[in-house]
């Protein structure tokens, strides 16, 4: 079972883990991370862009890379785009698996990639106005360790 | 014409998501060509070599060696910040 | 946030997540990981004992450590003992954390410790009867990973 | 007496989840008398390094210098197989 989704709207990831969960019957577990806007000093909302034409379809290729590389039953993968306040779902990434190594690590590898190589651009509303997310050493740090 | 789509902050420097850059008749549009349509501000931000840059939706492997025609798109990717 | 549980009787994960992530407002990201009784060939039932006097003290120690090994906001732990049957859940661990890489770390940990050094016994019931489940060496080597 | 709880296969050796054990008037129960007490085969399995016994709740650094009194609950505990 295999669900990548842009999302433009506020999503509820509860209502997306149950019916994932139940559609890999036969699963030794499921691993789901959820990532939310943080309620950041100042930060009164963030928002989300992408390039339509290479954003989704590289969500695909992160999802087949994940197959390949972990023995998954099962891949959900919500990204938000667009507007959104402090405490609203930003990303779900869940996967089901006979193992729970295969699961966790496919949701580490998922989560690592979605924030330093997919096609998201991040800026944060502070008082002052808008500003533009950088991206993090740590991020690029991160993704290394699945490397070579 | 081509579209000139701008991602991130580069859509701050062209002062809008979209631009749209004149074609010279029965000539494709070149790096050099697309930097001469831009705002001065964007074209050197642009050189960054983390900026990268696809046609039609496909990244292209050289950004130097750019080649768009009449009805194009071409984006422009500054480094990404996502998750 | 910190909710510890052992309980012997069915219980839906899904109840859990949602009020946990909601008891620990301003957090970046929610890890969780729920492992249910595999559909394996011939398998009628699982049976987990334990022994109460160290069992529930050895998960408070083990929350313990993992808050003081990752920056974590909240621990939700909880894990069934006595008769299951197939694709009922066995174990609940759920990280809040400000960011990924510490609610995604101490799930695995929490994980990997449950597995291979908890006061919990399994058998299996197959159609010849009941068979004790030995320590397998994968869940010991996941462990060492986490030491010195 | 004593009681010993018994967890995982050791019950199966035991023929139950828990026995109880006379103890020597005015002496405790050492490693050995806990050994003669018990079915041959369960004490020869308790002899298994990875074979832990705590004394009422508590894990005894070494099982070998036991000390068990009246009442005590004394548990063995083979070697975990959980999550």
């Amino acid at each position: 079972m295999r669900d990548i989704r842009l999302l433009d709207a506020p999503f509820f990831p509860g209502a997306l883990i149950g019916p994932f969960s139940n559609a890999n019957p036969g699963l030794g577990g499921v691993c789901t991370f959820v990532g939310e806007v943080r309620s950041d000093t100042g930060v009164e909302a963030l928002e989300l862009s992408h390039y339509a034409p290479l954003t989704l379809p590289g969500m695909h290729q992160l999802a087949d890379a994940a197959f390949e590389r972990f023995t998954l039953m099962g891949l959900l993968m919500v990204h938000r785009v667009g507007m959104m306040r402090p405490g609203e779902p930003i990303v779900c990434v869940s996967a089901a698996a006979l193992h729970r190594r295969d699961a966790l690590g496919a949701v580490d590898f998922c989560m690592d990639h979605l924030k330093s190589a997919a096609w998201f651009w991040k800026r944060e509303k502070r008082a002052d106005g808008w500003h533009w997310i950088e991206p993090r050493a740590q991020d690029h740090e991160d993704l290394a360790r699945w490397q070579g | 014409m081509a579209t000139v789509v701008l991602l991130g902050k580069l859509a701050d420097l062209g002062g809008a998501p979209a631009l749209t850059v004149p074609l010279p008749l029965a000539a494709g549009l070149d790096w050099a060509g697309l930097k001469a349509a831009l705002p001065a501000m964007l074209a050197e931000a642009i050189e960054d070599p983390r900026v990268r840059v696809a046609v039609n939706g496909a990244l292209v492997p050289n950004k130097h060696k750019l080649q768009a025609g009449a009805g194009d798109e071409i984006a422009l990717l500054p480094p990404v910040s996502g998750g």
